[in-house]
């Protein structure tokens, strides 16, 4: 779990923080929010593709 | 352990899926981009199945690489 | 050992900070550059902390994930 | 080779299977064979030009 | 410090060598000293704000 | 091991290498890839090389970074 907390961190700094500024604006935040929940969205739809495949 | 090893495929599965089929996050997954990221979690796996093959065919041939 | 822990973070921060902040390395940094690359750390730190603050509470109502 | 195996996976599905659909079509085949030849190809003129430089 | 010093030579590569040549030409020689400068500020750039905001 | 750490060290090159000379793969390296391969290999461990002396240098002069 704290592998997958990294690559959400590093993924979602990507997507969501292109021009760093001196606070996360709301935008951004919301941004963040959104990006983590599309994150795990596509972790467990990529886990139940993967393991209908494998059986 | 096994539960380890599952998740670490997984993620990097998911890291290579989230690169090819998603711009930018939005507010829930569209049906297109479910599409693509099951599509690519098994034409990866399709992919690897098949590099696997031909590159033991290679080292049988040459007896390496 | 906890000195190379802390190099080890450096590392990375600078990895994805370099990324963010500087597109041609020139004869000194800037000071917008030095602006960055400061502000850059600290709302990565941010956001690592928001993360994991949601993380948890999605593990805590999901039990798991 | 484990890890040759599964850069070259990583490398040609990159180059090749830009928009995943419902199977390898002929041409994403035939562009992950070339692919795969052409990794080779290039990791071996690698080893030679190493091989040679350090020696 | 040789995990930084790979790190380094990894982008500068990637900032300075574009079209690989026969030598290393002067300009190309510059941009790897500039940009191996640079990574250093920026280094102890990270490390200061880093150490000052976990305090 | 020394045969698995000289296999490691030409993935790592070959990785790089690869990104900076092939954009497409096609049905043979062309003689202008090769060159480019050859070239790239030489001039990163030249970049290596010069980076190493100049950290050193770095070192002995502010007695660490």
């Amino acid at each position: 779990a704290q592998e997958l907390l990294t690559k959400i961190s590093e993924k979602c700094f990507k997507k969501c923080i292109t021009k760093p500024s001196s606070s996360l604006d709301s935008s951004e935040q919301k941004c963040i929010a959104m990006c983590m929940d599309r994150y795990m969205d596509s972790w467990n739809l990529v886990s139940k593709a993967y393991s209908s495949r494998i059986q | 352990q096994q539960r380890a090893q599952f998740q670490e495929q997984i993620n990097k599965f998911n890291d290579i899926c989230w690169e090819t089929c998603i711009d930018k996050p939005s507010s829930r997954l569209d049906s297109k981009t479910e599409t693509c990221i099951v599509n690519c979690v098994n034409r990866f796996i399709d992919l690897n199945l098949f590099c696997a093959q031909k590159f033991a065919q290679m080292i049988q041939q040459n007896g390496g690489f």
